[in-house]
């Protein structure tokens, strides 16, 4: 990747990438931040699940956590140099857009009985 | 692919009946209506048949599918009774004495069984999994209808807020998983569930798992534990089970749970049982993380049920004791290979699953089935006192399906529970079997609580309950409880079925190698 | 196991240290009420991020490729976006920094080479669902006083348990880059298709196509020949670096030709069609369709079942009472709307 | 014909025997020695089952019509019809096999003793066969008469009776057939489930409930002995199997081959089981539970606590007769033998000073259980088993009789309050068949109570006390009570069902159900809501086709039981029965061919005179005393009231005595303070315990978690969807640090 960006000029840069050859292999080195970046967006989308309170933004942090897990598969993948990985995506997107949808609804409907976003609101069933 | 298609006969059958009970339930007439419970039943009946002659030939778990469907399908028509009329009760009053005319967009009742039939139509997509991918779709179509059956299950706040927190923390713990199973992917380089155990058999084979693979089986286990509602994922469970309306809960009980666990089974066989010292147990990392979580999960299940007064809260814990206690027979493993129900963990597991399953279905039903005077089902231990004076026959198959659920010796969950216990000892896992025999004894204490309310206290004179109004839950309780009694006859063969479907194919790591075979072509003339 | 934490490509302390300085850096950027350092919580958590991904790239030291000038671009969008999203305490910029990062993230696609999926999650992502979000952001929120369009709810103005949740984020964090790392190095390639050959051979029309012009302008086929393809998986030879394909005789084509009944024919470099090469959206179509046909069938599934879930869910709960009182009600609107003007609000 | 219709069904069912069955029957073969049976023997106990099914349906659809009761009787009938061909198409010795599936199969090695099996498998020998005739033929007579007497109850009690009912006769039959230990435990736990289901029938009286309770506690102590008993019978002998375990007694060595005679378990084994035994067949100190038993509804009484199931005991202990003989001392026959006798005789003391008819036979059933159990002891099996054949004609015979007056009087019965039934439009049947019970119970000659209850006693005087140790002086006390026996028993005949017509309506045992109880009867009279007006509308109805079906029919079976004495070589029918079963008893060879006299006579002969001579004088002495004036008093009688009887001074002069008797002796009381005080004191103290010991350490458990997330400050179970998040993910956090921790 490294290699063929050397190849090219910055300017181009992007659109050869997408119309490149063939790539080659992943360095582990490479993979490592990669897997890092997925990893900190991951334990980010858990800190904004477990602080914000407003519902639709935990669950905007639930899809940050689906995202990294999207990251991670397209690196291993590209790292392995097979197709999994991005297929694996595709269903991982299916998913999230079906949660969301439904999540969306649930948000719709509670605020309709609260009148708010408030998460914690909904605490009256308890040990 | 056809081969493949033959496998989930079942699954597209189930999938045709909630197409069908969909439309029909969109009739502007009552009557036909009503039919949807029996085509749902009538679907439930033929993916049973569906999924007898099913036999599958590749794997890890190669014959686990006749199994798990079979029993899923004889559990969901067992649920099917118990969830009928759960919604929409008032509105079909209204418009059959004429206060509301039929409106396709305000009609509930099909949906809820058309959402229970996609549920037990992934629960079944699970059984049938053999790859990540399609582990992860199947886990999701699971539990996505499962959120709206809680949340719109009675009208009141208190199952909209259960349906908040449980497709809230659900969404988390779905993340969770997903990660885990991005990492067990990264690790392996593939997503095939028989590829991934050959990859991670080579790599203990040349010095020891890769260290991914087990961060990513690490967080998948653990993500899974949400629908196994197993610490420290169990947060949710008695506040939800509460909240939802008790077939709801019944089904809580049962749907994710087996979901979960078939995914766990296969995660774990992904790796093996053949790892350790002995060469007869998970590897390290993965035994210690299930042997901890198994502990914890029983003793927080079970202490904490102790304190509840509600029964449906009790009965969460409970939920969450048995995964602790079925986790033992996942730790146990499948055993030497002898072939007996004895010494294999994973068919005690499968048939503890049937036994609660069964058991679960008539404790929530005796629940369902009284009312107190504002409309709501029984909760409250108060609700149930003197139950055996009022309705002696829902008492009877209380007091049953709670006596099975503590494994009392002539009943049907003793003999899942003497199941673990001694696949457990035959693996060697004396600790742990301490642990299980403690938390059965816990167990006891609240148990035989429920069952002292419903015989030897007087029923309160300021709480009233009377019968609720939809017959079919008595019939479910009824037929819960004579399934705990009557069950055993067939026992035996229960037990060698699930022996037969537990058949472990543990990989070898020679099985990786067949994709580069195709590629030898493409280098043709090197 | 005998594994040893020094083995981790990042010095370990360096790695922890950061991953503090995180923490620190994220319950500093949450919001509060009153006081709000987020710009400082902000840059000591992008300096804890930079340690990590400087410690990465110059900590192995091994003499191996780098990432390229774009990832450092990117990820610093991607988490900067991700971290401002968790942070902001108005919902329709958290949406947006989602945004954000969702196109951050899609560069790093690119450059992982992996375009198709680049697109589609600027597509579902930012374009689908996000417009979504924002919908049900305007729809769900309302300010506090018509005074103050601005002003926040209470519920976002201030954090739940920053502390802790950064906290334990972060141990998560640490624990997973510790495993992570140290999985990296050995971690076994496993190339399902290490070519772009590999695709090429299983679209035998696309080389076909591409092919059969030339080596019949350039006599190197027989007009009773054609490019082989395998009998039983219909893939044909071809070796892009050496510019060789396997032809063979019509009249055999029904068999299964082999090295030896076909005949390998090398063609000129100058000759060979430049965009002659498996791209990555066959790749991914030819992996989708050839190994989870199936699954796409559930993915159907669970797209019809939310869209149903969704319906039920949003529409108006029916509750007879209240539906009786607002038919009253609008009776009476629409009497006083004949009595006169004054009823008619 | 019978045996005609034994082929036909043969031939149908061969085919599906070939087909499924097949297998399963030649291993069976192979296994042990005998015939195996066909498969239909399997639907014997299986349609009661049915029976079970098809009510719990009709239950559920609301039938409120007699349908289950006809379901019930149908399948009974066909029941005791198949076990009748069974038993002519019986060879007459060997056992018949039969196995349906493998129940339990429970292995944890390969050396012998190391495998428990037990199959869902059938014996039938004479000793099942003569069980299984009557609990199915009483069964589906009893059934008919509750069809009639139950019929106030239609609707959802009347399913639930006959559920139970049902359920009761698929599992003695479990107990009866079952072809090892565990089939018969799954029997004994069954019958026992459905004698409390059913003790409690009338669940909104307490006093039902408290028996129901009562019976329930009480077998459970019992059936403590027979799971001890049966675990070292595996321990001992490796099997539970009937022929796997004659065998190994056979051999006199244990299966780890010790000597039989060396081992304590040759004599704790039996006695184990007898705890069992006497607790079901309500003997010694454990016969507190039966009297109360008496809540449940008659027909129940009769089947279940009279007729059959009561008998389990003595089935248990004349199967395992074998185990009993292989004790030389023979400790447990002994205990049995004096048990039994001593059984007999104590309830019969309480049963004269009674005034409750349906307690009386209560209190008779536990004396005659006494003596089946004092044959059993004294080598009398023949006898033993032959009195509990006739026994359950002539007491289910009775019981029935009490039902209808209680049905007709409602729920009348105190003997005091009842005189003169024969006069009574209506109740001529019932008086009759009252008369040939009683005649039976108190040992009139030639009738079939008067043989079997010989063979009993003349064996006692048989056997001589070396072998059972004083089982002479048992002969007296049981010859005793035999001349009790007639007294009571013919002191309820002569004052309730002769003499001058005297009554009071009862409370009406059915009085949650008062209006319907009159509507069903079309009198319209008699059953106001206001209750005290009742008497004086009361009009006693008697019984209608049913229950006169039912007690005719039973009346000649008492009457012809009698004959069965004079049938076939080895002391008549019963002993046919016998001989051809595990409980044979060689007496020769244990009494070592001594021959004891009694009054230097044969024992065996003169009895016959003896023990005529006890009846006559106790069914005079009852005549006496409780006779009315006339013919029907035996001419002697005095009564011309129902309550002036000339007993009443006389008990007035034996005032502690009689009020010892009256109270039954204050067992339940002595019971009461030795028992159930200290297990209160108990029970208080372990409620302290549980308050400070227990809760606390549940306190402590429950505050753990807390105390770990005192850091955050809420306790775990907030309602707070955030805590639950924070949770969550701090506990993953702790679990993947273990896993790091493990791998680095």
């Amino acid at each position: 990747m490294h290699a063929l960006l050397a190849d090219s000029t910055l300017t181009g840069g992007l659109l050869t990438l997408a119309q490149s050859d063939f790539p080659h292999a992943l360095s582990t080195l490479t993979l490592n931040h990669y897997l890092f970046v997925s990893a900190a967006m991951f334990a980010l989308g858990i800190i904004g699940f477990l602080t914000r309170r407003n519902l639709i933004i935990m669950f905007l942090c639930t899809e940050l956590m689906f995202q990294a897990a999207g990251l991670a598969l397209i690196a291993f993948g590209r790292y392995h140099l097979n197709f999994d990985g991005q297929s694996f995506v595709i269903f991982v997107l299916t998913i999230a857009a079906a949660e969301a949808a439904m999540a969306l609804a649930l948000v719709v409907l509670l605020f309709r009985r609260r009148e708010s976003l408030d998460a914690d609101l909904w605490a009256e069933l308890k040990g | 692919m056809t081969d493949k298609l033959a496998l989930v006969w079942p699954e597209i059958w189930l999938f045709v009946t909630t197409c069908v009970v969909m439309v029909v339930g969109l009739s502007p007439d009552l009557r036909v209506r009503k039919l949807c419970g029996w085509i749902s039943a009538l679907g439930l009946v033929v993916a049973i048949g569906a999924a007898v002659p099913v036999a599958h030939a590749g794997g890890l778990f190669p014959s686990i599918t006749p199994y798990a469907k079979g029993m899923i399908g004889v559990v969901g028509l067992m649920l099917l009774p118990l969830l009928a009329g759960t919604v929409d009760r008032d509105l079909d009053a209204a418009i059959e004495s004429g206060k509301a005319t039929f409106s396709a967009l305000r009609s509930n009742r099909a949906e809820f069984y058309a959402f229970f039939l996609f549920s037990l139509t992934g629960l079944m997509l699970t059984a049938s999994a053999d790859d990540l991918i399609w582990l992860f779709l199947a886990l999701e179509l699971t539990s996505l209808p499962t959120y709206i059956m809680v949340t719109i299950s009675t009208r009141g706040t208190r199952s909209q807020e259960a349906g908040v927190k449980y497709f809230f923390l659900g969404a988390l713990g779905a993340a969770i998983f997903l990660y885990g199973f991005a990492l067990i992917y990264g690790a392996t380089g593939t997503t095939d569930l028989a590829e991934i155990a050959a990859a991670f058999r080579a790599q203990s084979e040349a010095g020891g798992l890769n260290t991914i693979g087990v961060a990513g089986l690490a967080v998948a286990l653990i993500g899974l534990c949400f629908k196994i509602a197993a610490v420290p994922m169990h947060m949710y469970a008695a506040d939800v089970y509460q909240g939802a309306a008790s077939g709801v809960s019944a089904m809580l009980a049962f749907v994710p749970k087996t979901a979960g666990f078939l995914a766990i089974i296969m995660l774990c066989g992904a790796v093996g049982w053949t790892h350790g010292a002995t060469h007869d147990s998970l590897p390290a990392p993965i035994y210690i993380l299930l042997w901890v979580i198994a502990a914890a999960t029983m003793f927080t299940g079970n202490l904490l049920a102790i304190r509840q007064s509600s029964v449906k809260r009790i009965l969460a814990y409970s939920s969450v004791a048995h995964s602790g206690y079925m986790l033992v027979g996942v730790i146990a493993g499948p055993g030497s290979g002898h072939g007996t129900f004895w010494d294999n963990g994973i068919a005690a597991v499968l048939f503890y699953l049937l036994t609660y399953g069964v058991t679960n279905v008539g404790t929530f039903a005796v629940l369902a089935s009284i009312q107190k005077p504002n409309g709501e089902e029984a909760d409250d231990i108060a609700d149930i006192r003197g139950l055996h004076g009022t309705r002696p026959h829902l008492a009877g198959a209380m007091l049953l399906c709670v006596l099975s659920l503590l494994g009392m010796p002539p009943l049907l969950g003793f003999f899942g529970k003497v199941g673990l216990f001694t696949s457990a000892i035959s693996a060697g896992e004396i600790p742990l079997v301490i642990v299980l025999g403690l938390n059965s004894a816990i167990a006891a204490f609240y148990y035989l609580r429920i069952a002292r309310a419903a015989y030897l206290e007087p029923a309160d004179e300021h709480v009233e309950t009377r019968a609720g109004p939809i017959p079919q839950r008595v019939f479910a309780a009824v037929l819960s409880a004579s399934a705990v009694v009557l069950l055993l006859t067939v026992a035996q063969m229960l037990m060698e079925r699930s022996v037969t479907a537990s058949g472990y194919h543990a990989p070898h790591a020679g099985m990786a190698d067949t994709p580069h075979e195709a590629l030898d072509l493409t280098r043709a003339d090197d | 196991m005998n594994l040893a934490i020094a083995d981790l490509p990042i010095n370990p302390l360096l790695l922890y240290i950061a991953c503090a300085l995180g923490a620190v850096g994220v319950i500093f950027a949450m919001p509060r009420r009153g006081n709000n350092p987020a710009i400082v919580g902000g840059l000591v958590a992008a300096v804890a991020a930079g340690l990590v991904v400087l410690g990465l790239t110059l900590g192995s030291g091994r003499g191996e490729p780098t990432p390229s000038v774009f990832f450092y671009i990117f990820a610093l969008l991607a988490l900067g976006g991700g971290l401002r999203m968790i942070t902001h305490p108005k919902p329709v910029y958290a949406a947006l920094y989602f945004i954000l990062t969702i196109i951050a993230s899609s560069g790093l696609y690119l450059l992982l080479s992996a375009e198709f999926m680049a697109f589609a999650l600027v597509v579902i992502y930012a374009g689908a669902i996000i417009i979504t979000y924002l919908f049900v952001i305007m729809l769900a929120t309302q300010a506090p006083s018509a005074d103050d369009v601005d002003a926040l709810s209470v519920y976002d103005a201030s954090a739940h348990e920053p502390i802790a949740a950064s906290a334990a984020g972060f141990v998560l964090l640490a624990l997973l880059t510790t495993m992570l790392f140290h999985g990296t190095p050995d971690l076994p390639t496993r190339p399902g298709i290490d070519s772009s050959d590999a695709i090429l051979a299983r679209l035998p029309g696309k080389v076909d196509d591409a092919l059969t012009p030339i080596l019949l302008a350039n006599g190197l086929m027989n007009e009773d020949e054609r490019i082989a393809r395998m009998a039983d998986t219909g893939e044909v030879m071809i070796n892009s670096a050496k510019h060789t394909v396997l032809v063979t005789n019509a009249e055999v084509a029904g068999e299964a030709p082999t090295r030896e009944t076909g005949r390998l024919v090398e063609v000129p470099a100058e000759l060979w069609p430049s965009d002659l090469s498996g791209t990555n959206v066959e790749g991914l179509g030819l992996n989708l369709l050839g190994e989870h046909p199936m699954t796409i069938e559930i993915a159907g599934v669970v797209l019809l079942m939310a869209m149903l879930g969704a319906t039920v869910l949003a529409r108006k709960q029916v509750d007879l009472e209240e539906e009786a009182k607002a038919r009253q009600a609008r009776h009476l609107a629409l009497d006083g709307a004949i009595a006169g003007p004054g009823g008619a609000n | 014909m019978g045996v005609s219709m034994t082929t036909i069904m043969d031939a149908i069912l061969s085919a599906a025997v070939a087909q499924h069955g097949g297998e399963a029957a030649h291993a069976a073969v192979a296994a042990s020695h005998g015939v195996t049976g066909p498969l239909w023997i399997g639907l014997i106990p299986l349609l009661p089952l049915l029976g079970v099914v098809l009510v719990t349906l009709l239950a559920c659809f609301n039938e409120k019509s007699k349908m289950p009761a006809w379901i019930s009787v149908g399948l009974l009938a066909v029941s005791f019809l198949l076990t009748l061909f069974a038993y002519l198409g019986w060879n007459g010795h060997d056992a018949i096999h039969l196995k349906l599936w493998d129940w339990i199969g429970l292995s944890w090695g390969d050396l012998r003793g190391q495998t428990l099996a037990a199959g869902f498998a059938f014996y039938f020998d004479g000793l099942s066969l003569l069980w299984m005739l009557f609990v199915t033929g009483l069964a589906c007579l009893i059934g008919l008469y509750a069809s009639e007497y139950m019929e106030h109850d239609a609707g959802l009690g009347y399913c639930r009776f006959f559920a139970a009912f049902n359920l009761f006769v698929f599992s003695m039959s479990c107990l009866v057939m079952g072809d090892n230990l565990l089939m018969l435990f799954l029997g004994w736990e069954g019958v026992g489930l459905c004698s409390y289901l059913l003790i409690g029938y009338f669940y909104k009286k307490k006093s039902a409930v408290d028996a129901g309770m009562k019976a329930f506690v009480v077998n459970r102590i019992g059936d403590l002995g027979l799971l001890m008993g049966m675990l070292l019978t595996f321990t001992t002998f490796g099997t539970l199997q009937y022929d796997a375990l004659f065998n190994q007694i056979h051999t006199g060595l244990t299966a780890g081959g010790t000597p039989l005679s060396q081992t304590w378990q040759v004599w704790a084994i039996p006695l184990l089981l007898m705890g069992g035994a006497f607790g079901k067949s309500a003997q010694l100190f454990f016969y507190v539970w039966l009297p109360d038993a008496m809540e449940g509804p008659t027909p129940v009484s009769a089947l279940i606590h009279a007729a059959t199931m009561v008998t389990a005991g003595v089935y248990l202990v004349a199967r395992m007769m074998p185990l009993y003989l292989a004790d030389p001392a023979h400790i447990a026959l002994t205990a049995v033998t004096w048990g039994g006798a001593i059984t007999a005789f104590w309830s019969a003391t309480i049963a004269v000073a009674q005034f409750d008819i349906k307690r009386i036979m209560g209190y008779s059933t536990i004396s005659q259980l006494g003596y089946m159990f004092a044959g059993l002891g004294v080598l009398a099996t023949t006898g033993g088993v032959f009195h509990v054949f006739t026994h359950a004609f002539f007491k289910a015979t009775l019981f029935l009789s009490c039902g209808a007056v209680m049905h007709g009087f409602a729920g009348q019965l105190d003997m005091r309050k009842l005189s003169g039934l024969w006069s009574i439009n209506g109740f001529r049947v019932v008086v009759i068949a009252m008369l040939i019970g009683c005649l039976n119970l108190s040992g009139f000659p030639f009738t079939g109570g008067y043989f079997s209850k010989d063979m009993i006693i003349a064996e006692a005087f048989v056997t001589p006390d070396s072998v059972i140790a004083g089982s002479s002086w048992a002969g007296w006390l049981l010859l005793l009570t035999a001349g009790m026996t007639a007294y009571y028993t013919f002191r309820v005949f002569f004052r309730v069902f002769v003499g001058p017509v005297v009554y009071e309506p009862g409370e009406d045992l059915h009085a949650h159900d008062d209006h319907e109880h009159a509507d069903a009867h079309g009198h319209g009279h008699g059953h106001d809501d206001a209750h005290d007006h009742a008497a004086e509308h009361f009009h006693p109805h008697g019984p209608k086709w049913a229950i006169n079906l039912v007690l005719t029919l039973l009346s000649v079976g008492c009457i012809l039981s009698a004959g069965l004495y004079f049938l076939g070589d080895h002391h008549g029918w019963a002993g046919g029965m016998v001989h051809a079963s595990s409980a044979v008893v060689d007496t020769h060879a244990v009494e070592g061919g001594e021959e004891a006299l009694l009054f230097g006579q044969p024992p065996h002969e003169i009895m016959f005179y003896i023990s005529a001579v006890f009846g006559f004088g106790g069914i005079l002495l009852a005549a006496w005393f409780h006779g009315p004036k006339g013919i029907a008093g035996l001419l002697i009688g005095g009564r011309t009231t129902a309550a002036e009887v000339r007993m009443d001074p006389i008990a007035k002069a034996l005032r502690p005595i009689s009020t010892w008797a009256v109270r039954k002796w204050y067992v339940d009381e002595f019971y009461h303070l030795v028992l159930v005080t200290p297990l209160k004191i108990f029970a208080h103290l372990f409620h302290w315990f549980d308050k400070l010991i227990v809760d606390g350490l549940v306190n402590f458990f429950g505050a753990t978690p807390r105390v770990s997330s005192d850091a955050i400050g809420e306790s775990t179970q907030t309602g707070v969807l955030h805590d639950y998040a924070l949770r969550m993910v701090a506990g993953i956090a702790v679990v993947l640090v273990v896993v790091v921790l493990v791998l680095f």
